[in-house]
């Protein structure tokens, strides 16, 4: 097992090569550099020795091939280059986004589960009753609404209508509710559907059926012979929705005032702060990344068929 | 039927319904037969012709769109046929247990084989997990599946099929069922394993006393094992006799068209009994559930067919020595 | 089944009633969606001259959701024909080709993976100037992993089969056996993926737009109609209210025929996604 | 329109109670203020940035040697007692405080605000604050890496410092923002600095939490005397306004800048309209017209177009009244501003007149590069683009992105833009933009070439600051830019704070309302955080 994470870490190693080319290459090709960006919000008389010394100093003026060399001799010693807004190293500052994204993605997944699989279960086990119809009909709509949207009426309700829970911030375990609510909404309903559907598929297995001819109560050919098969399924359909929640989570991030890798990522690139956007989508990439290795590991627990190759 | 003891299993002008596209049809009419206690019992036919359907029934396993309609179906002389779910439920695997087609699907992927067997024992003999699971073992050994302690931690996927239908007979027979339904126990399987799986399950019920319901289309199967044979086609009961009457004198065409298909054993029969040489194969093919058609369901692919048979649908006619055939020209 | 075909019913009746709005567009709008500013009229409330009220510009709310349908169907059309057609173009021909081209996708499909297509799309957005054809290039270009997988997936199989030897046999060319023997027998499940992209499209454009990095006005797009209106709701609900209703009845119905479609075409692969 | 009437009376009364009856500043709670433009900070070295966003948390913890008096409109001295000027205005010196303490408890000395002057011009660096130390002598051959420190700066003892400065001008004009605060010599060379600032402000830092808020305690040591009033100051970024506006209405901050939409929502409600700060800010919100552009060379077509828009329509419809029209390019908040401009009125006929005797009878096309900004981007260019076709021009908008737009505008490469920029406070150097030897891409973005407004420019420069007759002739050179009409005069802001009734001391500070002087600011007994 050991052996096979390990190699599984390596393989990562040329997917965040071509990555790390991959939005080198876009950003070299923005317009706008951080000098302009810092001049943008039109408040202060533009002092254009100031700027052409930043473009100097950050090495903006450089022709791309020198920027990209720079690049790649940093990245391979784990060094992101320095932000160029905070004159800190990238890391530090990604470092300190770090956790609160973490935090939101890892509580709406977990959210979306605990909601979304018992809700798919009872949909297929009680499949065509009201249950089931109500249940898909709310998961299908969950899919369809924009979500800056529901994250602004869920402010509205929770926290100015009933004012149950505050509507932004970050600290205590209450700032958390509400945007891993509006973030757990999309990943729920897509896990509701797939467990509903997987569920209905192994309701028809053969297995069960031998189960059932043991004599078992469907109580326990849920509990002994489905629950487990399901769940191997729906767990790879976690983690690959792990990749959208992330992604989804700059739009609540920004929302929310919610101090993760998301809206520190918006904020990069509308002042061009170059370094910090790469280093935001390279830390995302590997979370993606080593979450899908942990879906797969998981798995490989779960499923004897699966082997560590 | 037997005048006299009460048959095992007694089945009794079943009528089993299939809802398909908001309409209801019978996949199964008028079945009636009776298996004796330790008796093995042959159901014959192609597949579609309703035997798994009324498998599932005896085992009260039926789910949309399947449903029962009417008939009785009486075990040990008690009318289980609108038995509640959990009245039913102890009378499964218990009582009666079954064998199903597919040994590479009907175990569940997940879980070891002895945990699968040891479910048996909890269930039904209120062992514990550790206990049932030495029970496992046993089981396996007496399907004569080689080093068992070893086996029972292997998973599905780890066993060839004859070891896992091996597995899926240890689950069947854990309890000692007085009823075994077998479903194409052996359709799926290598021919060099089918001898021995049939062997087996032969072995095992005389051993025990456990009656068979042997489902197969294959006639070979069927003349290899079983006493009585019934022969299915499109959901009713065409002929019905011991197993020796079957081959030697049958008396529907479809049951001579089947016999005729088969190489070895048909060839002979055939042989002796019409003096043909050549392998048959019956035209045509099974109708659909939704449309068998009117009159005597066998007409359009009957090479003997007269109007009456397109008229009139045949009653079961009763002939001497307990069997029994439905057609309007049978010999 | 039934309710399978009640899916299929109700999203065709949504995504047609959609369609029929935007392209008939110019005779139902009452007004031009862009010129027609008139701020004498600004933020009147839906009543029977301007039926879906007027925005902050005073512009006809009824006629810019109209029109707004054409961006919303154009983005999600477009950006999901991009797509496909890469994905099964790089899908069918790794998996009819093999060997170091299908190494080759499989890794820049993994790559594409692992890149949230939201953040990927947000990016490109930020390099070209914001506009609709940004968005479809941006929108277009990382969604295609799904199609790519499933359409070399469906190769693999399809390649062993009996009629695509047998068209080997008779000497088709690779691109003609891809394009007539392969091609047919997977659009099934393309066009469900397509569909079910087509309402992800709809919405990353309304979530690009709250990022400020969507369709930028005057051009109606439901997305930034709604992402604008954000700060009127407690003014003039309605000009946030509608555009999101347009949006919700879009997606959904292309949720729903997506549905339908699957049970229809690809009737194995259930709900799998 | 009754009811409207007693509303306007109703907030004038209420600002009026609060003007006028100083009641006496409570101790201790907490202010919770908001940053509202953008996701984040940039950092904790306020000397590397110069966004308006930093600025606001960093006049908590810093001061420079001017701080901004709102009251008074001008900058006033802040870390020096006295300051006396040279004849010839070019020597400054000053009697620096000797009660301010760093909040590592050490005492400000004058080698402390030279050590900070000098970090600013550091030659490898380009801190923004290094345009207003460049007024110092000797500054420019530091930047340069001439020079190893500024020789116009020079220690007389520890509390006195002479500045020598390069030009006339007023440094209190240059030196009143954070990004020339002065730092602890020692602390600041220190790695933990960026992390941990140490400032001479009123309250000192607690905790950053980037991307979410920044908090900081009272500063016992402060030199003002029973200030800071509150204990404790937090600063959330905020940058999504819907969402700041569920945050103050649900009482979780104390103060939120408002948008022109929710101008209006607040201003129409009983409760939130009682306590609404407004001020003209010194920005000038207007459309630049490229002189390079045929059609726009022709002063009469640049006037034509400021005719064609009914610029106090859009004021009122979609900017909700939060501006005032712009008749020059001064705002009212300038001490220049000159009342007696009319703006130019909306008159389609005279606009088709000056068009056609401009030689464009049909009028012409054009495209404006304009931002999403609501209050001066494409949404105000929504509104007009129908009014100029009524003159037969058309227009078509370029989108672009904030950032792109300050690019493009400098380097000329647009037709027309939509832009705010600042205008004050000083009006000469707000005017300056318009003397044809600033270049481009300093703040001439069209190019604009007039003799006679250069003449009157040079003038005001030798009259010196302070030379009360100085504002009259910029009025003029403001009057003689109005009527060349490089721009279309679009309208001052009006800078809208939005405040609970329990935060008392704002002030209106018309540089940027978001800058306040914290010390000043106290909490009254029912803010929910008044402990």
């Amino acid at each position: 097992m050991t052996a096979y994470v390990l190699r599984r870490l390596w393989q990562m190693v040329p997917i965040l090569l071509a990555v790390a080319l991959l939005i080198f290459v876009i950003f070299s090709v923005v317009p706008g550099t951080f000098a302009s960006a810092t001049a943008a919000d039109g408040r202060n008389v533009v002092d254009a020795q100031v700027l052409e010394r930043m473009n100097r100093e950050f090495g903006l003026n450089d022709p791309v091939h020198v920027r990209f060399g720079k690049y790649v001799a940093q990245l391979a010693t784990f060094d992101l280059g320095i932000s160029l807004r905070s004159r800190e190293p990238v890391t530090v500052v990604l470092g300190q986004r770090l956790w609160p994204t973490l935090q939101l993605t890892l509580a709406a997944m977990l959210l979306a589960l605990a909601l979304g699989v018992p809700l798919g279960f009872v949909a297929a086990l009680k499949s065509g009753g009201w249950v089931d119809s109500l249940s898909m009909v709310f998961a299908i709509s969950g899919l369809s609404v924009p979500l800056f949207w529901l994250g602004l009426m869920l402010m509205y309700l929770f926290a100015l209508v009933l004012g149950w829970l505050p509507s932004f911030g970050y600290g205590d375990p209450s700032h958390l509710v509400l945007p891993a609510l509006a973030l757990c909404v999309f990943p729920m309903a897509l896990l509701a559907r797939t467990t509903r559907a997987v569920v209905l598929e192994i309701l028809h297995a053969d297995f069960v059926r031998t189960a059932r001819a043991k004599g078992m109560s469907e109580m326990r050919v849920v509990r002994w012979h489905l629950v487990r098969n399901a769940m191997v399924i729906v767990l790879t359909m976690a983690g690959l929705q792990f990749g959208s929640v992330i992604g989804q989570a700059v739009v609540i991030e920004k929302l929310f005032a919610w101090p993760g890798l998301g809206s520190l990522l918006v904020d990069s690139v509308s002042t061009r702060d170059i370094p910090v956007v790469q280093g935001c989508i390279l830390c995302i990439v590997i979370f993606f990344l080593f979450s899908n290795l942990l879906v797969d590991v998981l798995s490989a627990r779960i499923d004897p068929r699966i082997k560590y190759t | 039927m037997k005048p006299g003891g009460i048959a095992l299993l007694e089945v009794e002008d079943l009528c089993l319904s299939v809802t398909a596209g908001g309409k209801s049809c019978d996949a199964v009419a008028d079945l009636s037969f009776a298996i004796e206690r330790g008796q093995i019992f042959g159901l014959v036919g192609e597949s579609g012709c309703g035997k798994s359907i009324t498998a599932l029934a005896l085992m009260g396993l039926l789910r949309r769109p399947l449903a029962w309609r009417s008939g009785k179906i009486r075990f040990k002389g008690q009318e289980i046929q609108a038995l509640g779910p959990e009245a039913m439920r102890h009378l499964r695997g218990k009582h009666i247990s079954m064998v199903f087609q597919e040994p590479m699907t009907a175990l569940n992927p997940l879980a070891t084989v002895g945990r699968q067997i040891a479910e048996m024992f909890v269930l039904h003999e209120g062992m514990g997990w550790h206990e049932a699971e030495k029970a496992a073992v046993r089981a396996l050994a007496k399907v004569r599946v080689a080093a068992p302690d070893q086996r029972v931690k292997d998973y599905p996927h780890q066993l060839s099929g004859g070891m896992r239908q091996r597995v899926v007979i240890a689950i069947a027979l854990a309890c000692k069922p007085e009823l075994l339904l077998a479903d194409e126990p052996t359709t799926a399987l290598d021919v060099t394993v089918q001898a021995e799986i049939l062997e087996l399950i032969h072995d095992l019920c005389a051993a025990q006393g456990t009656a068979v319901l042997l489902i197969s289309h294959d006639l070979g199967v069927i003349a290899q094992s079983c006493e009585r044979v019934a022969v299915m086609y499109a959901g009713r009961i065409v002929e019905e006799a011991g197993a020796q009457e079957v081959f030697q004198r049958p008396r529907h065409h479809y049951t001579r068209g089947l016999i005729s298909s088969l190489p070895l054993l048909g060839a002979r029969a055939i042989n002796a009994a019409n003096g043909r040489t050549k392998l048959q194969e019956i035209r045509g093919m099974v109708p659909a559930v939704t449309d068998f058609p009117a009159g005597c369901s066998f007409h359009p692919r009957c090479g003997m067919a007269t109007q009456a048979c397109i008229d009139r649908a045949p009653g079961l006619t009763r002939l001497e020595g307990g069997a029994s055939v439905r057609c309007h020209h049978h010999a | 089944m039934r309710l399978t075909r009640a899916n299929l019913v109700l999203g065709a009746f949504l995504i047609g009633a959609v369609v029929i709005g935007g392209v008939l567009a110019p005779w139902l709008a009452h007004t031009d969606p862009v010129m027609d500013a008139n701020l004498m009229n600004a933020e009147t409330a839906p009543g029977r001259e301007f039926w879906f009220g007027t925005d902050g510009q005073g512009r006809d709310v009824y006629s810019r959701v109209l029109y707004g349908a054409r961006t919303s169907l154009t983005v999600g059309i477009v950006s999901q024909l991009i797509n496909s057609v890469i994905g099964v173009t790089l899908g069918v021909s790794s998996g009819y080709w093999g060997g170091w081209w299908d190494d080759w996708v499989s890794g820049l499909t993994n790559m594409m993976l692992a890149i949230p297509s939201l953040i990927f799309a947000l990016a490109i957005m930020a390099i070209l100037s914001p506009g609709i054809t940004s968005l479809l290039i941006a929108l277009g270009l990382t969604n295609w992993s799904y199609s790519c997988r499933i359409s070399r997936a469906a190769t693999l199989s399809l390649k062993g089969q009996g009629f695509v030897q047998a068209a080997k046999m008779l000497g088709y060319g690779d691109v003609r056996i891809m394009l007539t023997q392969i091609l047919p027998n997977i659009l099934g499940p393309i066009i469900v993926i397509g569909t079910l992209g087509m309402g992800g499209a709809v919405l990353a454009e309304a979530a690009l737009s709250f990022l400020g990095l969507g369709i930028r006005p005057p051009a109606p797009s439901w997305g930034s109609m709604l992402s604008n209106a954000r700060e009127q709701i407690t003014t003039a609900p309605w000009v946030a209210i509608f555009p999101g209703l347009a949006i919700f009845f879009t997606v959904l119905g292309l949720n729903l025929l997506g549905d339908g479609l699957r049970d229809l075409l690809d009737p194995q692969s259930k709900a799998r996604v | 329109m009754w009811k409207k009437l007693v509303l306007a009376a109703a907030i004038v009364f209420a600002h009026g109670v609060q003007a006028q009856t100083p009641e006496t500043p409570r101790k201790g709670g907490t202010i919770r203020f908001t940053a509202p433009y953008g996701a984040s900070f940039g950092g904790m070295d306020i000397h590397a940035t110069n966004l308006a966003q930093d600025e606001i948390w960093a006049r908590a913890i810093h001061r420079a040697l001017y701080k901004w008096d709102s009251a008074l409109n001008k900058p006033v001295l802040e870390l020096a007692k006295t300051v006396s000027v040279s004849s010839n205005g070019l020597v400054y010196t000053y009697q620096l405080r000797d009660d301010a303490f760093f909040h590592h408890g050490r005492r400000m000395t004058a080698d402390d605000v030279i050590w900070s002057f000098n970090r600013i011009v550091e030659p490898g660096k380009s801190y923004p604050g290094a345009r207003f130390v460049r007024a110092i002598k000797g500054a420019v051959e530091v930047e340069k890496g001439e020079a190893k420190t500024i020789s116009g700066l020079r220690k007389i003892n520890d509390f006195t410092i002479e500045m020598t400065l390069a030009q006339r001008i007023d440094p209190a004009y240059n030196f009143n923002l954070a990004v020339t605060a002065i730092y602890p010599a020692d602390e600041a060379v220190k790695e933990s600095f960026a992390r941990k600032p140490i400032g001479l402000g009123p309250f000192k830092f607690a905790e950053y939490v980037p991307g979410s808020r920044i908090v900081m305690e009272r500063f016992d040591k402060f030199y003002a005397k029973g200030k800071p009033h509150a204990d404790k100051l937090v600063i959330y970024v905020m940058g999504d306004a819907a969402a700041r506006d569920v945050a103050f209405r649900n009482k979780e901050v104390d103060v939120s800048v408002l948008g022109p939409a929710q101008y209006v929502a607040y201003r129409g409600d009983a409760n939130l309209s009682k306590s609404i700060l407004e001020v003209t800010e010194n920005y000038t919100r207007y459309m630049g017209m490229n002189s390079s552009f045929k059609p726009f060379a022709d002063k009469r077509v640049r006037q034509a177009v400021n005719h064609a828009i009914d610029a106090d329509l859009i004021i009122k419809k979609m900017v909700y009244d939060k501006a005032y029209r712009a008749s020059g390019w001064l705002p009212t908040t300038s001490s220049a501003f000159d009342k007696n401009l009319k703006p130019y009125s909306y008159d389609l006929a005279l606009a088709r007149k000056l068009l056609t005797e401009a030689g464009y009878p049909n009028g012409f096309e054009f495209e404006i590069t304009a931002s999403s900004n609501e209050s001066w981007g494409s949404p105000i260019a929504e509104a007009f683009i129908p009014m100029l076709a009524k003159a037969g021009i058309k227009a078509k908008i370029v989108p672009v992105d904030g950032t792109v737009l300050g690019e493009r505008v400098r380097k000329g490469d647009y037709q027309a833009y939509l832009w705010s920029n600042g205008s004050g406070p000083d009006p000469l150097a707000a005017l300056k933009c318009f003397h044809s030897a600033t270049p481009r891409s300093a703040c001439n973005y069209t190019e604009f070439k007039s003799p006679a407004v250069d003449k009157i420019l040079d003038d005001a420069d030798r009259m010196g600051p302070g030379n009360p007759k100085r504002d009259e002739v910029l009025k003029q050179a403001n009057a003689l830019v109005y009527d060349e009409a490089p721009y279309w005069f679009f309208n001052y802001n009006k800078a809208v704070l939005a405040h609970q009734p329990w935060i008392k001391g704002l002030q209106r500070n018309a540089n940027e309302m978001a800058w306040q002087n914290y010390e000043d600011i106290w909490v009254d007994a029912s803010s929910p955080a008044a402990k």
